[in-house]
């Protein structure tokens, strides 16, 4: 038996065992086997240019964090709801994407598609409703920058219970990336609410994580860290890494589905998103201003002197322009 | 009947003629300068008159030309030798078929002129101020060789050697250079033919600048002198139009313009 | 009508130069907080890097990047936007043709203030002797052919992808004009790859040469400018002209002397009347000091809007005479 | 010709040669011309004073004499000092001079070393303290020797032989440097910008006065006669920089004044003519006065005692000691039409602007014998104008008054078959 299938035998059990379903499901951008396909960069992650149309390719994982998520090789339940630019909703089906389950969509306008995966389980006398979330970003320079300011809000979906919306940094637009030592912050909304006090966990790509709970207002922020640390030679500016942020949130509704009884609720929530190396990390004032003073003052001494030169070797006369 | 009279009142001699309405030349007078020029002027315009029964008061308008013009308060008008030389060759030309190019020597200048088939001056040349290749530097080489100015011409064909070279053109050195010669016992003969080519290399020189265009018309006292003209034919190259009297045409202009003044007023 | 002309002909030239010159610079580095947006084919220096305020974007900065696009797409539906915004950075720029520079370009207006404080200061300018001149002459069409080949090879993949814009790392302009606007995030050296390395540290040189050089000399960098060299390309059709009527010089030189540009055909060339070199940025000094009538003239879509004449040229060198102690 | 010396009032100057000699043109230029502008009295009466009485030249400090138009006139202002043009049109000092130059040079060269040499010459400069001397052509270049050898300090501008190369410019803009460092070590005194700057106000606004006089004698019929216009510019080679201008000034208004009340200064159909060549320096005005004598009437000039002299003016771009400098020695080298540089085609083309500028009939075109450079461009002159159907008369010539009958029959004739010529054009 190949290490593959028995993978895959895993997988399968694992969505059998409720145990599993604790796990979180949140969306990842990351191709699963970077072998397969290719996509290009854009403004606002990965995507694949068919024909002119603008197509991002989302990878569902289980686990915690990007560091130990597995990618999932079968299907699993639930919806999964496309909301676009223009706030129209469609029902998506989830499969196999280069290897792995996951979806593709279309992003033919510019700005901010937000994409839903509801799925639920019961075990041990809880129901668990995984809700993950992505919000991936469509923008291509060719299309200008004049309308992106009205597209920039955050949209809610009536659809979810639980909903981790990622607020908007000062100033950001569509070429604004989160860097190291910068603020995410994030509104925590329960059925349409804000929800203060609930835990929130961020997760980033190296396994660092931190968790905090939100405040009356329902937002939890975070300050990216750096975790890339690679020789400088080989430091990437455009070094893409995911982050995902869980929010929980427990209820005592209790009732019965097809799946059995249970005593009480589990809202778990996702979102995922990504972070770049700061500008901070990568360039510096210090040496610029060095280089540039130098410059200044080398051709400024060296046309003085060369003048000095000038007048002294052909005795040149120059009048003193001091009345 | 009206008549029209030209005066030219040059260095040398005083040449004066006139014509009728139809621009036919009545009659002409040469006369010397003299020191009281003026005075001449008159006796020369008014013995013409006289000699061809013409009235003063027939005499509608007078044209003087020549250095005198300007003195010559009796002139209606003046007119610079150069343009009255153009109308009178143009005019008297027209027998030979129409000349472009005239060649004057006087007293005291040589020109060469190029006018258009109308008689007008297109251009001009003048020697310098001094009297090399002029009527002075004849009358100051017949002086020293002691021969008469008319003389000259036949000076010229009487020799049996060639043409001596006279180096000097300047009319003062010349003569030094003539009575050297004379002193070496070259002929009379030799020395005249040499003068003559001399002044005739000048004149060529000054009608070249000015461009020598169909008939070259020679007039002026020297154009007398066959010597000169043969040996001006020779450095040109051509065949020289010569009038029956080279002297009055710059005054027979000088009535044809006045008549044309006449008529146009 | 003669007396408009006239006073038009007779104008001060300094003085209308530098406010049409600070109306374009608040246009185009402060115009985005106006929400003015000329767009992205601009014929000049409205660079791009000045996010908040641009009141539009420099065409260089697009065409290198669209150039930098894979050959597939370039060579393929992409290639007629290219064409597109080639076409509308000409129809810009033959309404002024040359004067975008003389007139517009922002960082042609710093180099003018730089120039104007210099002369403040008492300190005499510098010139290149005429072998300097024309050497230096020819690196603006260098720069514009490394500034199309570079992106290009970008766009086949034959060389690395953070080359991207090269004329703009190197372009004092995108480290001096953000500044006007508060932002200094351009001034430094960016350690991320060895080409930016290398590119941003060349920048932050040519920024510093930039300062010096225009203090020394009158409109340094335009001598180099590869926006100068494409203009030159597209100059025959412009609507505005320099023209010269070569009968009416006398090659008194004035014109040669005040030219920023060291442009000697403007004082030499008497027998072709369209007299713009490669180097013009169209100030039109040139004809505000030329004193023969009607020897030099602008004309616009063949009409002539401004025109040496002697009158105009007395009252401007009065003027001049009368600014005692204050030199400028 | 017409001489009357006023023996009675003048002084006893007044029987010297070369005083005689201005009086007999001045009575020529006043008496036998009508209708002379009422502001030309001034000039009439200077030169008379000047020329005629002996009176000193009026300056302000240092007395700087020049030899050339080429001495950057607003250096020697601006030092505090007074320039004065040296140049002589008087044939008594040409017999003079030609004691130091051989016969058959320039008699302008000659006429100004004889001045320089006589006692109470003519103008009356006094002790000039230098003569700057460019080093045009090479008679006035050989001249700088022989002046030194008089007792006076000289100062050799240099002057490159070729104008078009940036060399030479730059040669000529270290050149006028040097001048003004001798300049100030004569003078002691400093250059400054305010004072640089004053200087040239004051000559920009003398050539503004030149400038309009010019442009007024484009009018057709002419306002105004060329041997006024040539005494004109004459007086500007002594006399006190604003007196000057102030009265060319008055003579422009007046000349608008006549331009209005449609005045004739000569017969409509006069023969308008370019003068060239040679400069005609006071009292050396034989051929202009010819001309108009015989009718015809000089409306331009492109000579260097007139146009040449002061028609170009300094441009300047920044108000900086350095590029005024550098601007004036431009100003005196770019647009020179001297012949002594190596190219003529600037020459060419000015006397084809001017002809077609001024509506001109005719050029006549003064070389001065001995003068080569003059002489040497006659045929490339010659050869333009014939191309435009221009017809040109030229004539070789010095200070004698020897040939001024056979001149007046030669100018008569080419006056005569321009009349001929336009007849025949309508």
């Amino acid at each position: 038996m190949t290490n593959r299938t028995l993978l895959i035998l895993l997988f399968s059990m694992s969505i059998m065992r409720p145990s599993f379903a604790a796990d979180p499901l949140w969306w990842s951008e990351t191709m699963p086997h970077a072998e397969h396909g290719s996509s290009q960069h854009s403004h606002g992650g990965p995507v694949e240019i068919r024909r002119g149309v603008y197509h991002k390719n989302l990878w569902l994982r289980s686990g915690a964090g990007p560091i130990d998520a597995r990618y999932l090789d079968g299907a699993i339940s639930g919806r999964i709801v496309l909301i676009d630019v223009r706030g129209e909703t469609k029902e998506l089906s989830g499969g196999n994407v280069h290897g792995s389950f996951g979806v593709n969509f279309a992003m033919p306008d510019e700005g901010f598609y937000n994409l839903h995966l509801i799925n639920e389980s019961i075990s041990d006398g809880i129901r668990q409703i995984n809700i993950a979330k992505s919000e991936p970003l469509k923008h291509s320079c060719r299309e200008g920058h004049d309308h992106v300011r009205p597209l920039m809000a955050p949209k809610q979906s009536d659809q979810v219970p639980l909903e981790i919306v990622r607020q908007r940094m000062a100033e950001e637009n569509f070429h604004s990336l989160l860097g190291y030592g910068d603020t995410a912050s994030f509104l925590v909304l329960y059925q349409g609410a804000p929800l203060a006090g609930a835990e929130v966990t961020l997760h980033t790509a190296r396994g660092w994580r931190n968790s905090v709970r939100t405040d009356a207002q329902g937002i939890a922020s975070f300050m990216m860290i750096r975790d890339y640390y690679p020789p400088w030679h080989e430091f990437e500016r455009r070094h893409r890494q995911d982050y995902v942020v869980h929010a929980s949130h427990t209820t005592d509704d209790a009732g019965s589905t097809d799946g059995g009884s249970y005593t009480r609720t589990r809202y778990l929530a996702t979102l995922n998103g990504s972070y770049y190396p700061s500008t901070r990390d990568y360039r510096s004032y210090t040496y610029g201003l060095l280089l540039g003073v130098f410059a200044l003052t080398f051709t400024g001494v060296a046309v003085y002197f060369y003048r000095r030169r000038r007048q002294k070797r052909f005795h040149e006369v120059r009048f003193d322009e001091k009345n | 009947m009206n008549y029209f009279a030209g005066i030219d009142i040059g260095s040398t001699a005083i040449k004066a003629a006139v014509v009728d309405e139809d621009g036919r030349l009545i009659g002409t007078r040469i006369a010397p300068t003299g020191s009281s020029f003026h005075k001449n002027a008159m006796e020369t315009f008014e013995t013409l008159l006289t000699q061809h029964g013409i009235a003063r008061d027939a005499v509608k308008f007078i044209t003087a030309t020549g250095y005198g013009r300007k003195l010559f308060k009796e002139a209606d008008d003046s007119i610079s030798e150069i343009t009255a030389n153009a109308i009178g060759a143009c005019e008297a030309g027209k027998a030979f078929g129409g000349v472009r190019t005239i060649i004057n020597i006087g007293g005291q200048d040589s020109k060469a002129i190029q006018i258009d088939v109308n008689g007008n001056v297109s251009n001009f040349a003048m020697n310098d101020k001094c009297a090399a290749g002029t009527g002075r530097f004849l009358d100051v080489a017949a002086r020293n060789l002691e021969i008469d100015l008319e003389e000259l011409g036949d000076y010229h064909f009487g020799g049996s050697g060639a043409p001596l070279t006279i180096n000097s053109t300047c009319a003062v050195f010349a003569e030094s250079e003539i009575i050297g010669l004379l002193a070496k016992g070259h002929g009379k003969e030799e020395i005249v033919a040499g003068i003559h080519y001399s002044i005739a290399r000048r004149t060529v020189r000054l009608a070249k600048r000015v461009g020598i265009e169909d008939r070259v018309y020679f007039d002026g006292g020297p154009a007398l002198n066959k010597g000169l003209v043969a040996a001006i034919q020779d450095e040109l190259g051509r065949e020289l139009v010569i009038p029956e009297q080279p002297q009055t045409t710059t005054a027979f202009g000088a009535a044809i313009l006045a008549r044309s003044q006449y008529l146009a007023e | 009508m003669k007396k408009i002309r006239d006073a038009i002909n007779g104008v001060d030239l300094r003085r209308f130069r530098f406010l049409l010159q600070l109306f374009f610079f608040v246009l185009l580095v402060y115009g985005g907080y106006f929400a003015v947006n000329l767009g992205q084919s601009l014929p000049t220096f409205a660079c791009g890097f000045n996010d908040a305020g641009r009141g539009g974007i420099c065409y260089l900065l697009p065409l290198q990047h669209q150039l930098a696009m894979s050959w597939s797409m370039l060579f393929g539906w992409a290639g007629l936007m290219v064409l597109q915004g080639f076409l509308f950075f000409a129809l810009w720029f033959f309404v002024l043709n040359k004067g975008w520079c003389g007139y517009v370009c922002p960082l042609g207006t710093i180099q003018d203030w730089i120039t104007s404080l210099r002369t403040r200061l008492g300190v005499r300018y510098s010139r290149y002797t005429e072998g300097q001149f024309r050497r230096l002459s020819l690196i603006k069409y260098l720069l514009l052919a490394l500034m199309i080949l570079i992106p290009l090879g970008i766009g086949g993949a034959l060389l690395p992808h953070d080359m991207g814009t090269p004329f703009c790392d190197i372009c004092p302009g995108r480290m001096v004009i953000p500044m006007f606007t508060g932002d200094f995030s351009q001034l430094t050296i960016d350690f991320s790859t060895k080409t930016t390395m290398v590119m941003t540290a060349l920048g932050m040189l040519v920024t510093g040469l930039f300062f010096a050089g225009a203090f020394f000399k009158k409109r340094f960098f335009c001598f180099f400018c590869p926006m100068s060299a494409l203009h030159y390309l597209l100059s025959k059709p412009a609507l505005l002209k320099l023209k010269k009527d070569g009968a009416k010089c006398t090659r008194c030189g004035d014109c040669y002397r005040v030219c920023d540009m060291e442009i000697r055909e403007i004082a030499d060339e008497v027998k072709e009347p369209r007299i713009m070199q490669d180097d013009c940025i169209m100030c039109l000094k040139c004809v505000a000091h030329c004193p023969e009538q009607g020897a030099l003239k602008a004309t616009f879509a063949g009409i002539p809007i401004f025109e040496s004449t002697e009158q105009g040229f007395i009252k401007r060198m009065t003027k001049g005479h009368q600014d005692e102690h204050k030199p400028q | 010709m017409n001489t009357n010396p006023n023996e009675a009032t003048a002084p006893a100057y007044n029987r010297s040669r070369q005083a005689r000699e201005a009086e007999t043109l001045l009575d020529r230029i006043q008496d036998d011309f009508p209708d002379n502008p009422e502001a030309m009295r001034y000039f009439y009466d200077l030169f008379r004073r000047v020329y005629c009485q002996g009176e000193p030249v009026k300056h302000e400090g240092t007395l700087v004499g020049t030899t050339c138009i080429h001495a950057p006139e607003e250096l020697i202002y601006a030092f505090g000092a007074t320039p004065v043009r040296l140049c002589n049109g008087s044939y008594h000092y040409d017999q003079i001079g030609a004691d130091f130059m051989p016969a058959k040079s320039c008699p302008l060269v000659k006429a100004t070393l004889g001045s320089l040499h006589a006692k109470a010459a003519v103008p009356n400069t006094q002790a000039l303290e230098l003569i700057v001397n460019p080093t045009t052509c090479d008679q006035k270049t050989k001249a700088s020797a022989m002046i030194g050898a008089m007792g006076y300090q000289v100062h050799d501008l240099e002057l490159p032989p070729a104008k078009e190369s940036e060399e030479a410019r730059l040669y000529w803009q270290r050149s006028v440097r040097r001048l003004a460092l001798r300049l100030r070590e004569l003078t002691g005194r400093k250059l400054t910008r305010k004072n640089l700057q004053q200087a040239m106000a004051r000559t920009a606004r003398a050539q503004t006065a030149f400038r309009t006089l010019h442009q007024l004698r484009k009018n057709a019929p002419a306002l105004f006669l060329g041997k006024d216009a040539f005494l004109v510019t004459n007086a500007y080679f002594f006399d006190d920089l604003d007196r000057w201008t102030a009265a060319v000034e008055q003579l422009n208004a007046e000349l608008q004044l006549r331009q209005m009340e449609g005045f004739q200064a000569a017969q409509k159909r006069a023969p308008r003519i370019l003068f060239t060549g040679s400069p005609p320096i006071f009292p050396n005005l034989k051929l202009p006065l010819l001309i108009e004598e015989a009718g015809g009437v000089v409306v331009a000039d492109e000579t260097c005692s007139a146009n040449r002299m002061l028609y170009d003016m300094t441009a300047v771009d920044e108000w900086l000691l350095n590029d005024m400098v550098d601007g004036l020695a431009d100003r005196y080298l770019k647009p020179c039409t001297c012949p002594i540089f190596t190219r003529n085609d600037d020459r060419q083309r000015r006397l084809l602007q001017l002809a077609a500028d001024f509506n001109v009939d005719g050029v006549v075109y003064q070389a001065f014998a001995g003068c080569q450079v003059y002489e040497m461009e006659y045929r490339s002159i010659a050869d333009v104008l014939a191309a435009q159907g221009i017809p040109m008369l030229y004539v070789e010539t010095d200070y004698s008054p020897d040939d001024m009958g056979q001149l007046s029959t030669r100018i008569e004739a080419f006056l005569e078959s321009i009349k001929t010529r336009k007849r025949n054009a309508r």
